[in-house]
């Protein structure tokens, strides 16, 4: 029986992410956590047999809109892979392979980029795929009223398309951007039929055309969405298994918002395949011979908590540093996620080569948190046992989302408030709704706070890093909740999306995030946790290796 | 039982013409009093909704979560109407309401009208089933504890105390354990055929159950004490006949009255049970509309409810008065 | 006199017990004074146990209910652990007892809201006459149309989540129920014999309403707040599952099931302790609730 | 009629002596530590009627069920002999009892209204045994249940069937549960109370349609309180007194020459035909009169006081009416906009000093008077006058100030007592109501004398002081609520139906206890019930109301002995008397 990767364990997380641009690094790539280890299949030798109905447990969100250029979160991502297919994909080494495109070419001054598409590929609605259909696609990302957030973003340099040849499409870019493959990878830059996308948003959302391996057949509100095989199938990456069409006859994709429940379906056989599976279930899963684990940590940022270094008292960085030492984070993940996540002492997801690791700047030691506090001036104690500085209590406000934060998390900030209370820290956890906690963000009334960003590449640290990202948009929301306003910061990351050569960019991104870890602007936790449990009867299931989402065009039923 | 109606004619016509009498003029009021308590319950909901921190405009634009532009923010405020002063769309709102119209759900990409229709079979399937069953096991409780003796009557109440007092998330989440973890009988979802439809159904009925068997067991022992159980046996009639003709028919009339209360609390009991097993219907809809402030489908589900609660009050009435013909009615109580 | 002395002793014949009907002493109007039951007795310990908990938890359970030890989480029940523990290796005996206040608070507050509100309403609609009485009985129609759990979540939506939100969301929630319960008792007060009598006496309106008709009709409040408690206590777990109730790291015993609830394939004992506190708690309520009804209906 | 019905009918009356229809030797009930019925033996024969009467308590009712087997929960019955129509029930199973009761014995039990369910039609209360006991089917049951109600003279029996206890008139729903009781024409019915709660107009017809089933060959037990209503019908009349059948004889014999005290008791106790003033119960000193110093202080005040009432009681106005209704009229809206008049065109007078009688059956419109009388309710023309100065037309306010002159006694007089209140703090109140100095305290302790006396003068002990009224017996009650009444000092006191809910001997008690009180006190009483024989033993004036109106009003003498008006006529008729 070859488990798949339990390399890595990990954490979970719950819903919708917002997601940020992608950047591209050109050639550099991710690998995920699945190497070698792309099918969650246990009996390697048996030979895939076509049919039947595979059921998929999500405890996401539902998505109110099955179009992932509309908005764009991880929801949406996992189902579209379903259907959607991009210009470009990751191999599992984090190589960009083709999809859609079969080549691509970019000019020196990297300002424009050439795809030439695959041959013969149609839409499912029999639309063909050609250099007018891509045109359509980017237009539709680019208009305001599609309201997208994610895909938007990706495309921000993009300045202008042109059909070259039926086959071969043209972008124009503002400036350079070595992330725009890795950005195009991205599911929610996935290509749609041009046809369907001239249908009103309503009918766009409920039933989005592509070139994939399944198509929508329906979606029942609050229940269900039914996917069919696409029998005409032709276009499967470059690192699928088979040809033609997939092996499923159908996936029935169901919302199971409550863990125990979602869970219990799969042990009773109910579904098949489920996410966000929580810690103790995926150690009772490795115990068990009908369950299989998939682990895909998400690309990106690290899960971790981000200080306000906006107000005080974060504004002082002995605070922050004091709080960072006074919290006991290891001993929280080992008892909270049995084995399934591992301690991250990074601002990069485990699976971003560029990542940097300090551990000893995140040393539990509340001896050293004490002398701290006690130099930057909180040295005073209440009744309570907390510290004060002229009579202010060390107060920290932390808003949790109970939509981002799984109860393990939720638990390890319990873990956290209680530690950090010995060094003296009142720190106040609130759980709040995923509007009620963004309110809190956007109205600055945070001084910690966690909120996940899954991205390709190490691009993802401008956005949550560079100041730009702490003016908020109008509705509020902001990428920098660290609040971190250093020009030196902005520099290293602006020249690093920008330069062409890889040596040059990881150097950059290195200083960067000494800047940051060493600032003590966010403590790590944990990779963006991504569980998957599968009943042995699913053979063949992967991860993409893009945003870690699940691919079934290779998977088959062994009942 | 065959109907001793000699003249099914003339005696039943003046029962239906007496019955219709007295329905009759309740009925209109009644539906005076529905539309009153519907544009109340709509115009709370409305400004209770707008008292939330959060801008709608956002909530259309994909939650607060999106990095939406000031112009998609200006245009959707135009095209929604937000941008009206609060007097103005409160009219508008009710404008579309008097004519049917629940107007566009903020998130979901469609109308509300058709999203609460397709949501509200199953959460009153749900709660039709669940309040069925309800009575019949306050019902099957009550006759068995009944003339056994006082440790039989003890355990009764025992467990209706207890059922009533079970707080509908973990009676979920045990019966999951037990009946589809453990035993693996039952799937703990919601599944295409009536199989699925069993722990959810009695999650939400056996707490109520014991708050109906509670009431009906007071009502029954009063019964039982009363004169005309006692000509009832001196007629040479059994337990089960002194149960089932007289005292059971005495011992519902209060737990009919109380129905109306009843499916309102399963309504509540929806939102959780709904969002436990995965179940389709306007609990999880309201739950989901009211975290990402979507007003209309809050206001349509509202009112949607408000209406089945109405229509399911009027219902218990009316069957109150049909089990209990006297002309004395007592209104449904709304008794906790 | 002496004539009426004689009708003195006349009328303390023996014979002057008609009201014994024909002699059945089984009947249930003889016993209830008698003592209290086993059930009686055993809600009374268990409510003396809970008063012990919220008011010094430290003597039943010496223990810190917060101190954390992640290396001995999600322990079975076992000797040094009664109740097992948490995730994050908490003693669960300790929090449930920790949470009793907590928890009693919530509960109590919530029903005092409840039944204050449901008290000030239906008086209001009982007294003021008949305009009053149908702005406040059609204001409660209203009220009963909304879902309680919508009501309550409104609530929480507009002033946030936390403990104090949930009370008074709790409390408006079941305010209508109330309302109508002490309505109807004040109307059936109202029209009773005595009340007549009163007014035959020449007892002015103010004076019936507040000698007879205001205590009458809210002595039943004791029991319909203790039924209540118990009620309030699991609306406010269901809040909590919602997460939308207490906030961390209070040991409230909603919090604590709703917490305990998604390791309940692993670790049975995190949901199963605070849930059999709720319950028993309910039930306590209930059976107190009901021996108070029983000694007063026959006091 | 059935074909059984029919052979008995012809059942020769001769013969050999034919089965007892019951026989029952030394019936013993206990429930508990507790004997009720001691040593009880009857013995009826078919065509018999037997009546057992006695005061509440005496153990009646419970010998009754017991010959059903429904003697009750925790009930231990033993007996030498109990035997249906020769055929021992001595420990009978249920379900065995359970097929003889509705076959071979049938139970009419008081107030038809709790008695048939009243949510079921008569129709299938009556078919019940015919289902359990017989093959027929539903047809034919049917067939059979309009037989027996033609039987037992409800009229229509086809527009009855469908109807339920409440549609029914009292007379009609007792009918009906008689005929549930003769379905299956047991050879034994047993009435318990069969006609207490009627008019007596119907009663009589009641008591007219028993005596004709018995007549038919049916075994009657009938159970009662009243001697005179069951000295019309029965051959043998039994009574019981504490457990015992203390006297057993024929009609003639028990209430010509009663041989036990308690007969003789209850004989004098009844009112009927006993003049004005005087008394119903005997004078029995075996009490000494309460001697402590608080109540002679008491005492002492209070006959100060009432010398004082006594000379004030001088009108200042010249009127010698206490009471004057003149035109009342007063209509209630039914419930489909149909119009009731509870009282049409009523005028009455009320002299001082005296009693003015208001008698009339359930529906004749006394309790409205009454309510009137009262000013509770307010005429819709018409006027009452109190001491010849306006009452009904003040308003409240003003009238409250009036209202200690009026004192109300009440049938239910437990229910007129706020349930949280004590003998003493009932009085208390009372006292205070009337007296200012009391209510505001500054005289609290004239206000507890004052209690004390008012105790005294309705003859109570006071160690009943700190009981509850739920505490008391009926009696005691009334005693309490006519104290209450006294406690203004009122020169009129209002009684409607003050004694029906009461035995007789304590009914007798009470009636003394007026009488004694009005000549004491001055008082002049406005007595309104439903009882020809209580009315005419307490008025000095009668008015009798039927259907809203007063159809005859003068002195009791000249009313019952001379009644000019039919309806008055035909009350009289069917008063049941003593021989």
């Amino acid at each position: 029986m070859p488990r798949p990767a339990l390399v890595r364990s990990v954490p979970l997380l719950s819903t919708r992410r917002p997601l940020g641009v992608a950047l591209a690094a050109g050639v550099t790539v991710l690998g995920l956590a699945l190497t070698g280890c792309t099918s969650a299949a246990p009996q390697a030798s048996s030979t895939p047999t076509a049919g039947g109905t595979l059921t998929y447990a999500s405890g996401d969100a539902e998505p109110t809109c099955l179009d992932p250029h509309v908005g764009g979160n991880y929801p949406q991502a996992l189902v579209s892979t379903q259907y959607l297919e991009s210009l470009v994909s990751l191999d599992s080494d984090g190589t960009v392979i083709p999809w859609l495109a079969d080549s691509w070419t970019v000019s020196d001054d990297g300002l424009t980029w050439e795809f030439t598409l695959r041959d013969g590929v149609t839409f499912s609605d029999g639309t063909p795929l050609d250099a007018a259909a891509v045109q359509a696609n980017i237009a539709h990302l680019q208009d305001p009223a599609t309201g997208s957030s994610t895909g938007y973003l990706a495309l921000a340099k993009v300045t202008g398309t042109e059909a070259v040849s039926d086959s071969v499409v043209r972008l124009t870019l503002a400036q350079p951007d070595s992330a725009l493959l890795e950005s195009l990878s991205q599911p929610w830059l996935g290509i749609e039929s041009p046809t369907a996308l001239e249908r009103s948003q309503d009918d766009n959302c409920a039933a989005p055309v592509g070139t994939g391996p399944f198509v929508v057949d329906s979606w029942v509100k609050q229940n269900a969405i039914t996917l069919v095989r696409n029998d005409d199938y032709t276009s499967p990456p470059a690192d699928a298994e088979h040809d033609g069409p997939a092996y499923l006859e159908k996936i029935v994709w169901r919302f199971i918002p409550d863990s125990a429940s979602r869970y219990a379906a799969l042990q009773a056989g109910e579904v098949d395949v489920i996410d966000n599976a929580q810690p103790d279930t995926i150690a009772q899963a490795g115990q068990s011979d009908s369950i299989v684990h998939l682990d895909a940590p998400r690309p990106g940022a690290s899960n971790r908590i981000e200080l306000n270094s906006g107000k005080a008292p974060f504004n002082d960085a002995a605070v922050r540093e004091a709080f960072i030492r006074s919290a006991n984070v290891d001993d929280a993940v080992a008892s909270l996620f049995q084995g399934s996540a591992e301690r991250s002492y990074s601002a990069l997801s485990s699976v971003e080569p560029l990542g940097t690791s300090r551990p000893e700047l995140f040393d539990y030691d509340p001896a050293a948190a004490a002398t701290l506090l006690d130099d930057a001036g909180w040295s005073e104690k209440d009744a309570d046992g907390y510290r004060t500085k002229d009579g202010v209590r060390l107060t920290v406000v932390f808003p949790v989302s109970t939509n981002q934060s799984i109860p393990a998390e939720q638990s390890l900030f319990e873990q956290i408030q209680a530690t950090a209370k010995a060094t003296g820290f009142d720190v106040q956890l609130t759980k709040l709704d995923l509007s009620s906690w963004y309110t809190a963000l956007g109205s600055n009334a945070y001084d910690a706070v966690s909120a996940p960003y899954t991205k390709v590449g190490p691009d993802v640290l401008r956005i949550l890093f560079h100041s730009d990202g702490i003016t908020p948009a109008p509705s509020g929301y902001f990428a920098n909740h660290a609040q971190v306003n250093d020009p030196e910061l902005d520099a290293l990351l602006t020249q690093a999306g920008q330069t062409g050569d890889a040596d040059e960019r990881a150097t950059l991104y290195a200083d960067a995030q000494e800047r940051i870890l060493e600032g003590f602007y966010i403590l790590p936790l944990y990779d963006q946790q991504n569980h998957f449990l599968l009943g042995t009867a699913v053979q063949g299931a992967r991860a993409l290796p893009t945003v870690s989402t699940p691919t079934f065009y290779d998977a088959w039923l062994n009942r | 039982m065959a109907e001793p109606l000699t003249d099914a004619r003339s005696t039943g016509g003046q029962r239906v013409r007496r019955l219709g009498a007295r329905i009759g003029w309740p009925l209109t009021r009644r539906i005076g009093g529905a539309v009153f308590v519907l544009w109340a319950v709509a115009t709370l909901t409305f400004f209770a909704v707008r008292l939330i921190p959060g801008d709608p405009a956002q909530a259309i634009l994909g939650g607060p979560g999106s990095q939406t532009s000031p112009e998609a923010l200006a245009a959707v405020r135009a095209e929604y109407g937000l941008d009206q002063p609060v007097i103005v769309q409160y009219l508008a709102q009710l404008g579309r309401l008097a004519t049917g119209d629940l107007g566009r759900s903020y998130a979901l990409n469609m109308d509300v009208g058709p999203l609460v229709l397709s949501q509200l079979g199953g959460t009153l399937l749900l709660a039709v089933l669940a309040l069925t069953v309800a009575w019949i096991l306050a019902l099957g409780l009550a006759t068995w504890s009944t003339g056994r003796g006082r440790v039989a009557r003890r355990i009764g109440s025992g467990l209706e105390i207890v059922a009533a007092a079970l707080p509908h998330f973990w009676l979920a989440t045990t019966l999951i354990v037990v009946a589809s973890v453990w035993w693996g009988i039952l799937p703990p979802i919601s599944t295409a055929d009536a199989r699925g439809l069993v722990l959810p159904v009695l999650t939400l009925a056996i707490p109520l159950a014991g708050f109906l068997g509670q009431v009906m067991r007071e009502s029954l022992t009063t019964a039982l004490e009363s004169p005309f159980v006692l000509s009832a046996r001196a007629r040479g009639e059994g337990e089960r006949g002194v149960l089932w003709r007289h005292a059971l028919r005495h011992a519902a009339l209060p737990a009919i009255g109380l129905s109306g209360w009843a499916f309102g609390s399963l309504i509540s009991g929806a939102v959780v049970v709904e969002t436990v097993f995965a179940r389709p219907g306007l609990g999880r809809t309201l739950l989901n509309a009211v975290t990402v402030r979507d007003v209309p489908v809050v206001i349509g589900v509202v009112m949607v409810v408000a209406l089945a609660y109405i229509l399911m009050t009027i219902l218990s009435d009316l069957a109150s008065r049909l089990a209990d013909p006297r002309p004395t009615t007592s209104t449904a109580g709304g008794a906790q | 006199m002496s004539e009426l002395e004689i009708t003195a002793a006349a009328s303390a014949r023996p014979g002057d017990q008609d009201d014994q009907q024909d002699g059945r002493p089984g009947s249930p109007s003889s016993g209830p004074r008698a003592r209290p039951s086993v059930v009686e007795i055993a809600a009374g310990l268990l409510a003396l146990f809970l008063l012990v908990a919220a008011i010094a938890p430290r003597l039943l359970a010496p223990g810190d209910p917060l101190a954390i030890d992640p290396l001995s989480a999600f322990g079975a029940p076992s000797w040094s652990h009664w109740f097992g523990t948490d995730e994050s290796g908490r003693d669960i005996y300790t929090r449930v007892i920790d949470g009793a206040r907590d928890s009693l608070v919530i509960g109590v507050s919530a029903t005092l809201i409840g039944l204050g509100l449901g008290a000030v309403l239906g008086t209001v609609a009982g007294t003021l006459g008949t305009a009053v009485d149908f702005t406040v009985n059609r204001f409660l129609e209203v009220l009963f149309a909304f879902p309680g759990l919508l009501l309550a979540l409104l609530f929480i939506l507009v002033f946030g989540p936390g403990a104090g939100s949930a009370i008074v969301a709790v409390g408006l929630s079941t305010a209508p129920g109330y309302a109508r319960i002490i309505r109807a008792q004040l109307l059936r007060v109202r029209s009773s014999a005595f009340v007549e009598a009163a007014t035959v006496q020449g007892l002015g309106r103010g004076r019936i309403l507040a000698r007879h008709i205001l205590p009458n009709t809210l002595a039943p409040l004791l029991v319909l707040g203790t039924l209540g408690v118990g009620q309030a206590i699991v609306w406010a777990a269901a809040l909590s599952y919602l997460g939308l109730g207490a906030q961390p790291p209070a040991a409230e015993w909603g919090a604590m099931l709703a917490a305990g609830r998604t390791y309940i394939t692993s670790a049975w004992w995190m949901s199963f302790f605070p849930g059999l506190f709720i319950v028993l708690t309910a039930v306590c309520a209930t059976a107190l609730g009901r021996a108070i009804e029983r000694r007063m209906r026959h006091a | 009629m059935s074909a059984a019905d029919a052979t008995r009918l012809a059942a020769p009356a001769g013969g050999p002596p034919p089965v007892p229809a019951l026989a029952v030797r030394n019936l013993s009930v206990g429930f508990g530590s507790q004997t009720v019925v001691r040593g009880v033996s009857l013995e009826l024969a078919p065509g018999e009627c037997l009546a057992i009467v006695g005061e509440s308590g005496s153990g009646k009712s419970v010998t009754a069920r017991s010959l059903l087997g429904l003697a009750g929960a925790g009930a231990q019955v033993s007996a030498d002999e109990l035997s249906l129509t020769g055929e021992s029930v001595l420990g009978l199973s249920e379900s065995a009892w359970r097929r003889r009761r509705g076959r071979d014995v049938g139970l009419v039990l008081q107030d038809a209204l709790a008695s048939l369910d009243p949510l079921r039609p008569i129709a299938r209360e009556i078919g019940d045994s015919l289902r359990l006991h017989t093959r027929l089917d539903g047809a034919e049951r049917d067939r059979r249940v309009l037989e027996v109600l033609a039987a037992v003279g409800l009229p229509d029996p086809e527009l009855y069937a469908g109807r339920r206890s409440g549609e029914l008139s009292g007379g009609q729903r007792q009918r009906a549960l008689i005929a549930a009781a003769l379905a299956l024409d047991p050879p034994l019915l047993i009435a318990d109370e069969p006609t207490t709660a009627l008019d007596v107009t119907v009663q009589a017809q009641v008591l007219d349609l028993l005596e004709e089933i018995r007549d038919r060959g049916t075994a009657i037990l009938l159970i009662s309180h009243d001697l005179a209503v069951v000295s019309r019908i029965a051959d043998r009349i039994a009574v019981m007194h504490d457990g015992r059948i203390v006297e057993t004889g024929t009609p003639n014999e028990v209430l010509g020459h009663p041989s036990h005290p308690e007969t003789r008791r209850m004989l004098a106790a009844v009112p009927v035909d006993k003049p004005r003033g005087s008394r119903l119960a005997p004078v029995i000193a075996t009490q000494p009169p309460p001697a402590t110093e608080q109540i002679d202080d008491a005492e002492r005040l209070f006959v100060a006081e009432r010398t004082r009432a006594a000379t004030g009681m001088t009108p200042a106005t010249g009127s010698d009416l206490a009471l004057e209704g003149i035109g009342l009229n007063k209509t209630f809206r039914g419930p489909h906009g149909t119009v009731q008049h509870a009282v049409a065109d009523v005028s009455f007078s009320l002299p001082r000093g005296r009693t003015l009688g208001i008698v009339g059956e359930s529906g004749s419109g006394k309790t409205t008077t009454a309510r009137l009388a009262l000013a509770l309710t307010a005429a819709d023309s018409g006027e009452v006058r109190l001491l010849g100065e306006p009452w009904s037309a003040l308003p409240e306010k003003q009238r409250r100030a009036r209202r200690r002159l009026v004192g109300a006694v009440y049938q239910d007089v437990l229910a007129s007592f706020d349930p949280r209140l004590s003998v003493r703090e009932i009085l208390r109140h009372a006292v205070a109501v009337a007296a200012p100095d009391v209510r505001d305290g500054t005289n609290r302790r004239a206000g507890e004398a004052r209690v004390g006396a008012l105790l005294n003068d309705v003859g109570l002990s006071p160690t009943l002081l700190d009981r509850r009224p739920t505490d008391l017996s009926g009696g005691q009650r009334q005693r309490v609520g006519i104290a209450r009444a006294l406690a203004s000092r009122p020169q009129i006191l209002i009684c409607d139906e003050p004694v029906s809910a009461l035995d007789v001997s304590v009914q007798a008690q009470v009636l003394d206890l007026l009488d004694e009180l009005q000549r004491e006190l001055a008082l002049s009483l406005l007595f309104i019930s439903h009882d020809l024989g209580v009315i005419q033993h307490v008025s000095d004036q009668v008015a009798v109301m039927h259907a809203g109106r007063i159809v005859e009003t003068g002195s009791a003498e000249q009313v019952f002995a001379a009644p000019t008006h039919p309806y008055t006529q035909a009350l009289l008729a069917a008063v049941p008397r003593l021989l």
